[in-house]
């Protein structure tokens, strides 16, 4: 049995022990996780960039984040004098909680995780859903209009991708008759749902990047237009919160998507083996994950915010109602389960495919050189 | 195939309908091939349908219960409301879909040649499928509702049809004047349907039957409400008086006229009629009225076909009045008599009609029959089909109008008196002669205008041969009230013992009717023959210098037209003017200057509430909540 | 204001229906400016429906210093004007002195002049793109890709003249001195490296759908217009206007190259901007071939050249092709070791003087990618 | 206007023979009175301010000219000959370029702009303003470019002084020129 | 256990806050959360009445999904409003939004 | 009893943070007292064993509503560092007047009727398949009603909040 199990079998005041203990548990794993996600994305951008990235604190570079960390604790703690007190201090908090909140309950094995909620997806996006609040204090807050410009873009971001987000998980929810997450994961025994539902990943993907603000779809934190946005007046141990919620929401959302679509601690033969083996699993498929985002963001440059609303109302948005509406007929009529990987999959073909056939006919541009025209009328 | 599945009947010309509307342009042959299968299998499946009815009949008890198959579905459930659909099918609708399935299939051939390079050509045969359809639907419908959507969708499509040529003025008037005044009548049925669920509580024909048979209605309301029903049939089947826009209608296309007389529209009316017969006999007066109609409408009808020129109208006017003959078999109970000869009718009619066509087509459009004649040579199948029809049309045996017409005078005598049976001898009289004079003068005798006769020439095999059809079906059609004829064809004892109201009612030939119609038709047919064919024409100029009152009131078709104008122009405005008046005065200068006049003192005293500013309005609002909280309170101690 | 008011207390007028756009100041320390420049942007949400650059940051007397300047003294500075591409601006002063003094200098010198120019209109273009891919938003990739190549060309300006950015290996009359032994292998081995380069930021940046829908119709001005505001370069190449300066007013050794000269798709949107560095920097290429191949033999600095140039009366207009566009100099001599005026005409200032006209109207992050397709460099800009 | 007495250079009679473009501008635009010289490489046209707006459309506007590129302004101090300006128009269409020297009289620096005719002209006449002091009439934003918004000096003046230049800042108002 | 009393006190509080809310402030983005206010205060009782008093306990939940779809139809409604407002007139204070009245 | 102590203190919070919400002189500082008094009723769901509809308000109030809220208080504020404005109208007696009218008369009703002490089985929540059972079937119209509702909101925004050409 695996040493820290869900549920409340502990009765009466040991229950509230329990929580905390595990709850404290998760927090320190996921700091740590963090800190050395920077270090790592670093690292990683770094390689594909054709540097080192950091090498000098530490062998490769490792205590880099250890370093990283103290400077940041050490730095002044700046507030600008036409920000509004409270809220600029209190946004980086609002900020972080809802990521602790969904750690709450995400299962990183087979019954190991703090609490099992029977809604436990929906609690996961309504509790993501809050930390935009937190964004937009910082960008009301500090005085600064690149803050302010940043927490408008942020808004408008969250709100146009939240539908797809949510929709394209409603989608799974509707295969798995399920809210539960760690009954999520058990359905995936046989095979992950990202087979069942290609398509309602593609968009879960791109509307969880929307989300993160990660590349391509940074541009609230624009840094080459807005110069960071609604962080920008931050400095040492808040900026760090803000860094901490970062990537902390990235891991979590990275430890959620593999339980949704990628079978979680379960797939492969997760549950034949043991907590250990379904622990690997679930940490190698979340590093995978957050390695495709680090990957992403590195090679795609930024959007523009009218192409963002329109790639998410134009193009996400009647897709995933699409996914919605076929998986309602294949669940109602009671369709063979293959169906739905044919349909699913021939629409996140058709996304992808598109996409990438656009950028693979183009011609080169070294050869669209235009003949040399004379100019008109010349007579020299 | 079964009977129970009689909707696909309908179905298949809706979804024809629909795949023509919306991209009929771009099918190949814009999709005129489609139109045809689509019907074509109507027709076909028709006949799987009949069959298995019949023999579903087979060894039943002659009772109507079991004539008939019912399909409910249910639809919606609000309340203890429940609104179903469904199809019926008994004898009298199962006439019905195989004339419309019938001339259908065959007006849509023949309008493959007939539009052949118009306009919109795809958009035509949408329509056309979309009107069939619509017929189909209100023939197999097992209530009033559907039937009433139906008689509806019929209406919208006929408009669609006559105006179809809407870059034509006249055409889109004539459009419009359809449409306009059958709409009076729709009203008037609607309300004659909601009447009858507000007495019943079900839109089902069969259940308003049967409560009204039972006497579960009051005499006096079901006589209102059928005679509601009856105005709609009226203005569907342009009974007198509202005859005017049929004539009118001939600005469609001449297919689309065909299929208005022949099969669709106009004998909607009579199917309906008939539909709820039972009904209508509970009240005997109500049958009174149908009749009365019925002779005024053939009368008036055949005095107008005298004095028109124009071939299409001329056709038109006889539909008419052919549609006064059915409505007094009805009025006379005798829905077996009426049905049989709306079949006949169907056939030759649109043999007729076709014909007609042909000659438009042939000659060019030219259908003034004064610039016709002597096209017989130029166009001989053409002439024989119509001389078939015509003999038809005049009731001269052995052709089907004949059988069909003789029915009815057998069943006039249910009136006492004779009368009825004279006035309808008169007005048989009065078919013959104009149907006589119409062929005599378009095909016979001496070209009255040259040029028109040598561009004369017979029209395509598409088009021929549909008339051919219809003429061999109007020869024979007749002697389906012969007993060995219909058990040839599955319903033994003839066409009137399959459609019947109470119970089957084996035909017997009695010769002494059979001889005084016959006597009547030839003696029409001669009389005009004499005249025409004779070149006496200048008797009917004479007539009409000796009277030119009459003859200048038949023209103008007995100034119903003008007397439908006036009646507009005159009540109408007059009334416009009365209101205005008191608008003017009254309403306006006490009443509204009044109560302008209060409004500004009194705002001059209020306006210092208005303050324009929202929280003053919402104070406004919670004082006044407050208040009440405070009064309830109070008043409830 | 009360709550009953008894006269007609506000009656709305033009004023009152006035609204507020946000400013937003863009610079001198901001990322999107490659220097210190600083535009104030008036934005309504996120449209600019103005724009006010301000320069001058970095302004340092170049022309007052060089007036006060021996001839061969101002060199130096004049390398620090298009500090991307030292060599080619180099190459324009010591034409202009060239010229005013009528100082014809060796074939051989010309021809590496003009490898120099070339190699240096690559490094400045590469820097162009791949900051640019930076500004569009990709993450630094776009430009460690374009800083490899333009580091492999600068460490062979330090191999020939011993310093990287600004190596003043021209002079009046020739070069400072010929090329290191074993030059040619190492500058086709460069042209192969930056061809590789080119593919590589190709594969990154044009075969990128986002990059693409990016740039693709943005800021769009037709050949006319550009004209009317003095763009040169790639700008009015972009419009699909073939002028340069090295084929139609041909200068130096170049009508004895074989080159094209690209315009993309004749849109003169940012994208083709964009594609005719590309394709200009593979032009680029060509012409070091050739110089490879026709180099000729002799002396690189004229023989008879005095120590102290001194000029009299004379004045004259060098115009070149310039990395970011016509860069020409403008010479006076009126006697003397010094010269009388010397006046930059440098295509950074002129471009960016339309860059109002091409901002408004887009997005600000648009605003960003547009100042980043002009291609500016501060230290030309403000002298 | 070669009747006036401050524009010494025009006041020789005009060369009877036109060296290059000078000719088929003296063709084009016979009405207006210029000096034509030749430059190392190029034609140089002298002419007053007041003729200026009048060539340079005349330049721009006439067929077989299209003088569509406004490349370069030059400003140069001439001490006692007062201040020049010396523009560079080019024409795409037709291939050649040409300089035209404008002449203003010392203690007159007022030149008409040309921003109605090309876009390019603002800031070369900004630069030009701010760096020798020349005043163009009709420009639309006529304010420093490169220096200060407040430092209303002019180093381009040959008088200015090289080093520890006494910079007068902060005065908005102060007529343009360097206290020397 | 907490009695039904409670809740319908608290939502009364938050109710009258409401009322005040609407009445007093002057920005209307205040007056639409004032009104937010009163509407959850609503949805309380709803939820409230039904935990205590309906035996199937469902009906207030229900109710109170429709009330925060109406909510959030309103927000979205009155946010473009203001919008819009602001726009046209630089302010979104009510007050001096008084040409209802000219 | 820790349920009582635990109500009693969200029940302050939320009293204060609506209280916050309705005094406070800063837009920003209401809107984040807003937050708070919603959060507060969504912990109340919570004790009224309505998870779900505690969810929903949290994903619906928090993430759609005050974000909406925000936004517009960032747009129609262009200058963050503006001045202070005078956050109350001349209204101010009314109201409190009005206020604590309403809110005595709504106490004094509650706490003086005697309701119905049913409060069985109220331990475990209400399945979410109930709620849909009841939301999609028994209250089927009303509910497509509400979606045209907000779809019909949703276009009218749409229209009223976009920039027209020329303006």
């Amino acid at each position: 049995m695996s040493p820290l199990s869900f549920g409340n079998h502990i009765p009466g005041l040991w229950a509230w022990f329990d929580v905390v203990i595990r709850i404290a548990i998760v927090t320190l794993v996921m700091t740590v996780i963090v800190m050395y996600l920077t270090y790592g994305e670093r690292k990683f951008v770094a390689r594909v960039q054709q540097r080192l990235g950091p090498m000098r604190t530490g062998p490769w570079g490792l205590f880099q984040a250890i370093a990283d960390t103290f400077k940041l604790l050490t730095k002044e703690d700046l507030r600008p004098a036409q920000a509004d007190r409270w809220v600029f201090e209190l946004a980086p908090y609002v900020t972080f909680v809802p990521v602790l909140m969904v750690l709450v309950t995400l299962p990183f094995a087979k019954d190991w995780g703090v609490r099992n909620l029977s809604l436990g997806m929906f609690y996961v996006f309504a509790a993501l859903g809050l930390n935009i609040v937190g964004i937009l204090m910082a960008g009301l807050g500090s005085g600064n209009k690149y803050a302010l410009l940043g927490g408008l873009r942020a808004a408008a971001q969250m709100i146009s991708y939240e539908i797809p987000l949510v929709l394209s998980l409603i989608s799974v929810a509707m295969i798995a008759q399920t809210l539960d997450l760690n009954v999520i994961t058990e359905l995936q025994h046989r095979r992950p749902f990202i087979v069942l539902q290609p398509l309602a990943f593609v968009i879960f993907y791109t509307a969880m990047l929307s989300e993160l603000h990660r590349a391509p779809f940074d541009i609230p934190v624009a840094e080459s237009e807005i110069v960071g946005g609604f962080f920008i007046e931050y400095s040492g141990i808040r900026w760090s919160m803000f860094q901490l919620t970062e990537y902390g929401s990235m891991f979590a959302w990275s430890v959620f998507g593999s339980v949704v679509f990628l079978g979680g601690w379960e797939w492969p033969w997760g549950g034949d083996v043991g907590w250990g083996y379904q622990l690997f699993l679930t940490f190698l498929k979340s590093f995978i994950w957050i390695a495709s985002i680090l990957w992403v963001r590195a090679t795609v440059p930024r959007l523009r915010i009218d192409q963002l609303m329109a790639f998410s109302w134009k193009v996400l948005l009647p897709l995933v109602l699409l996914q919605f509406l076929m998986n309602g007929f294949i669940l109602v009529y009671g369709w063979p389960e293959e169906l739905l990987f044919a349909t699913s999959s021939i629409g996140a073909a058709g996304l992808i495919g598109f996409i990438v056939m656009r950028g693979l006919y183009r011609p080169k541009s070294p050869s669209l050189v235009g003949a040399y025209k004379q100019p008109q009328g010349s007579s020299a | 195939m079964g009977a129970d599945q009689a909707w696909i009947l309908v179905a298949l010309p809706a979804a024809a309908f629909v795949v023509l509307a919306l991209c009929g342009r771009w099918l190949p042959r814009q999709g005129d091939v489609l139109a045809v299968l689509a019907i074509g299998a109507s027709l076909v499946l028709y006949f799987f349908v009949l069959h298995d009815f019949l023999h579903q009949r087979d060894g039943l008890v002659n009772s109507h219960e079991y004539w008939s198959i019912a399909m409910h579905h249910t639809w919606s459930n609000v309340g203890n409301f429940n609104l179903n659909f469904g199809t019926y099918v008994d004898p009298l609708s199962a006439v019905m879909v195989g004339v419309v399935t019938i001339a259908g299939t065959l007006i849509t051939i023949f309008s493959i040649g007939y539009m052949k390079g118009e306009v919109r050509y795809w958009w035509f045969f949408a329509v056309l499928m979309g009107f069939i359809a619509a017929k189909l639907m209100l023939v197999l419908s097992d209530n009033l509702l559907l039937l009433y959507f139906a008689w509806e969708g019929v209406g919208v499509c006929s408009f669609l049809l006559i105006g179809f040529y809407w870059e034509k003025r006249s055409a889109a008037e004539a459009a419009k004047k359809a449409f306009i005044t059958t709409r009076i009548g729709d009203v008037g049925l609607l309300i004659g349907i909601i009447l009858l669920w507000k007495a019943t509580g079900t839109f089902n024909i069969q259940d308003i039957l049967t409560a009204a048979t039972t006497g579960q209605i009051g005499h006096v309301y079901l006589f209102v409400s059928l005679m509601f029903i009856f105005l709609g049939a009226m203005g569907k089947s342009a009974l007198f008086p509202f005859h005017v826009w049929l004539p009118d209608a001939m600005e469609g296309p001449t297919p689309v006229s065909a299929l208005i007389h022949a099969a669709t529209m106009v004998v909607a009316g009579v199917y309906l009629i008939a539909r709820l017969l039972p009904a209508f006999e509970v009240v005997p007066a109500s049958l009174l009225v149908v009749t009365i109609v019925g002779l005024v409408t053939a009368i008036l009808t055949g005095f107008m076909a005298l004095a028109t020129t124009d071939i299409k109208k001329v056709l038109a006017y006889s539909t008419i009045g052919q549609l006064g003959f059915m409505y007094i078999a009805l009025g006379c109970s005798h829905p077996d008599a009426a049905i049989m000869h709306l079949m006949t009718h169907a056939f030759f009619k649109s043999l007729l009609f076709l014909a007609a066509g042909s000659v438009i087509i042939g000659t060019h459009h030219n259908q003034d029959m004064k610039q016709l004649g002597g096209l017989w040579r130029k166009m001989p199948i053409t002439a024989v089909t119509f001389l078939i029809g015509s003999l038809a049309l005049a009731a001269v045996p052995p052709f089907s109008g004949f059988w069909s017409k003789d029915e009815i005078f057998h069943g006039t005598t249910a009136w006492n008196g004779g009368w009825v049976t004279f006035l309808l001898g008169f007005a048989a009289v009065l078919t013959a002669l104009y149907t006589t004079r119409l062929f005599v003068r378009t095909f016979l005798g001496k070209p009255q205008d040259q040029a028109v006769y040598d561009n004369a020439h017979e029209t395509g095999p598409v088009m021929v041969l549909p008339l051919i059809i219809l003429a061999l079906i109007t020869c024979v059609a007749g002697f389906t009230v012969f007993n060995g004829v219909g058990r040839a064809m599955g319903f033994p004892g003839g066409f009137t013992e399959f459609v019947f109201l109470h119970e089957p009612e084996r035909f017997v030939m009695n010769w002494s009717w059979a001889a005084a119609s016959a006597v009547i038709a030839f003696g029409g047919v001669f009389l005009a023959g004499w005249i025409y064919w004779g070149n006496r024409i200048t008797i009917s100029t004479r007539l009409a210098d000796w009277q030119p009152g009459v003859y200048n009131m038949l023209v103008n078709k007995f100034y119903f037209d003008d007397l439908y104008q006036a009646g507009i122009d005159r009540g109408l405005l007059g009334f416009s003017y009365v209101v205005s008046w008191f608008d003017r005065y009254v309403v306006n200068d006490t009443g509204v200057d009044g109560v302008a006049d209060t409004t500004r003192y009194s705002g001059s005293i209020l306006k210092y509430v208005q303050t324009g500013k929202v929280p003053a309005y919402a104070l406004g609002i919670a004082l006044g909540a407050v208040g009440l909280a405070i009064a309830g309170l109070v008043v409830r101690g | 204001m009360s709550i009953w008011p008894t006269e007609r207390e506000y009656i709305a007028g033009p004023e009152d229906f006035e609204t507020v756009d946000m400013t937003i100041n863009i610079g001198p320390a901001h990322p999107a400016t490659h220097g210190v420049f600083r535009m104030i942007l008036t934005v309504d949400g996120e449209r600019v429906v103005d724009c006010e650059p301000f320069i001058g940051y970095l302004h340092r007397g170049l022309e007052k210093l060089t007036e006060n300047a021996d001839y061969r003294q101002a060199m130096g500075w004049w390398d620090r004007t298009d500090y991307l591409a030292g060599m080619s601006c180099e190459m324009a002063y010591c034409m202009a002195v060239e010229k005013l003094a009528g100082i014809q200098i060796p074939e051989r010198a010309e021809y590496i002049r003009v490898m120099m120019a070339e190699l240096s209109r690559i490094a400045s273009h590469f820097i162009a793109i791949g900051s640019f891919g930076q500004d569009v938003g990709s993450f630094g990739t776009s430009f460690t890709y374009a800083w490899r190549e333009r580091e492999r060309i600068y460490d062979f300006f330090e191999e020939v003249a011993g310093d990287r950015m600004f190596p003043t290996y021209l002079r009046p009359g020739g070069l400072q001195m010929d090329l290191p032994e074993n030059y040619e292998p190492r500058v086709r081995w460069l042209i192969n490296s930056i061809r590789q380069g080119i593919d590589d930021l190709d594969g990154l940046l044009t075969g990128n759908e986002i990059f693409v829908e990016r740039c693709r119709g943005l800021s769009e001005i037709n050949t006319e217009r550009a004209i009317n505001l003095g763009l040169t370069g790639p700008m009015i190449r972009a419009t699909g206007y073939a002028w340069d300066i090295r084929k139609d007013v041909p200068y130096s050794v170049y009508d004895q190259f074989d080159f094209e000269i690209p315009t993309g798709f004749g849109t003169g949107d940012v994208l083709d901007r964009y594609l005719v560095r590309m394709a200009e920097m593979y032009q680029s290429t060509r012409i070091v071939e050739q110089c490879l191949d026709k180099l000729p033999g002799g002396l690189v600095l004229h023989p008879d050249l005095p120590k102290t140039i001194r000029i009299d009366d004379a004045e004259c207009y060098i115009r070149t092709e310039g990395t970011k566009g016509e860069y020409s100099v403008y010479g006076m001599a009126r006697g003397g070791n010094k010269p009388y005026r010397m006046k930059l005409r440098s295509p950074s200032f002129c471009n960016l003087s339309a860059l109002k006209e091409l901002v408004v109207g887009h997005y600000v992050a648009d605003a960003v990618i547009i100042l980043g397709s002009l291609d500016i460099v501060l230290g030309e800009v403000d002298k | 206007m070669s009747q006036e007495p401050q524009s010494p250079a025009v006041e020789e009679t005009p060369a009877p023979q036109y060296p290059g473009i000078a000719a088929l501008i003296h063709k084009k635009l016979p009405s207006i009175p210029f000096v034509a010289t030749e430059t190392k490489d190029n034609v140089d046209l002298r002419i007053g301010p007041e003729n200026l707006l009048e060539l340079a459309r005349g330049l721009k506007e006439t067929p077989g000219l299209d003088f569509d590129f406004f490349n370069n302004l030059t400003a140069i101090d001439m001490q006692e000959e007062g201040l020049y300006a010396k523009y560079f128009f080019a024409s795409y269409k037709q291939h050649h370029d040409v300089q035209v020297t404008v002449v203003t009289p010392p203690g007159e620096p007022n030149i008409p702009s040309l921003t109605g005719l090309w876009g390019a002209a603002n800031w070369h006449e900004r630069e030009a303003y701010e760096m020798v002091g020349l005043v163009f009439d009709g420009h639309p934003d006529l304010k420093n470019l490169l220096l200060d918004e407040d430092l209303h000096i002019h180093p381009l003046l040959k008088a200015h002084p090289l080093v520890k230049a006494e910079i007068v800042q902060g005065i908005e108002d102060a007529t343009p020129g360097f206290k020397f | 256990m907490v009695p039904l009393e409670n809740y319908l006190v608290l939502s009364a509080i938050m109710f009258s806050l409401g009322v005040y809310g609407v009445l007093t402030r002057r920005n209307a983005v205040l007056i639409l959360m004032s009104v937010e206010l009163m509407l959850n205060a609503v949805s309380l009782n709803f939820v409230a009445f039904a935990s205590y008093l309906d035996p199937s306990k469902i009906i207030g939940a229900v109710f109170a999904v429709f009330v925060i779809t109406v909510a959030a139809a309103e927000v979205g409604l009155a946010l473009a409003i203001i919008i819009r407002l602001y726009r046209n007139r630089s302010t979104a204070n009510v007050d001096e939004v008084a040409t209802l009245k000219w | 009893m820790a349920t009582e102590v635990l109500w009693w203190i969200f029940a302050i919070i939320t009293v204060a943070a609506t209280a916050g919400t309705v005094f406070s002189k800063s837009v920003i500082h209401s809107a984040i007292f807003l937050i708070g008094s919603l959060a507060g009723v969504g912990v109340m769901y919570v004790f009224l064993v309505v998870d779900f509809l505690a969810l929903v308000q949290f994903l619906i109030y928090g993430g759609a509503v005050t974000v909406l809220i925000l936004l517009a208080l960032m747009v129609t504020r262009a200058d963050p560092t503006g001045r202070p404005e005078d956050t109350d109208g001349p209204q101010k007696p009314f109201g409190v007047v009005v206020g604590g009218a309403i809110m005595a008369i709504l106490i004094g009703v509650a706490v003086s009727t005697s309701w119905p002490n049913d409060v069985s089985d109220k331990a475990h929540g209400i399945p979410i398949d109930t709620i849909s059972q009841k939301l999609f079937i028994d209250f089927g119209p009303p509910f497509v009603i509400a979606s045209a509702l907000l779809l019909v909101a949703l276009i009218g925004a749409i229209i009223l909040a976009r920039h027209e050409e020329g303006e």
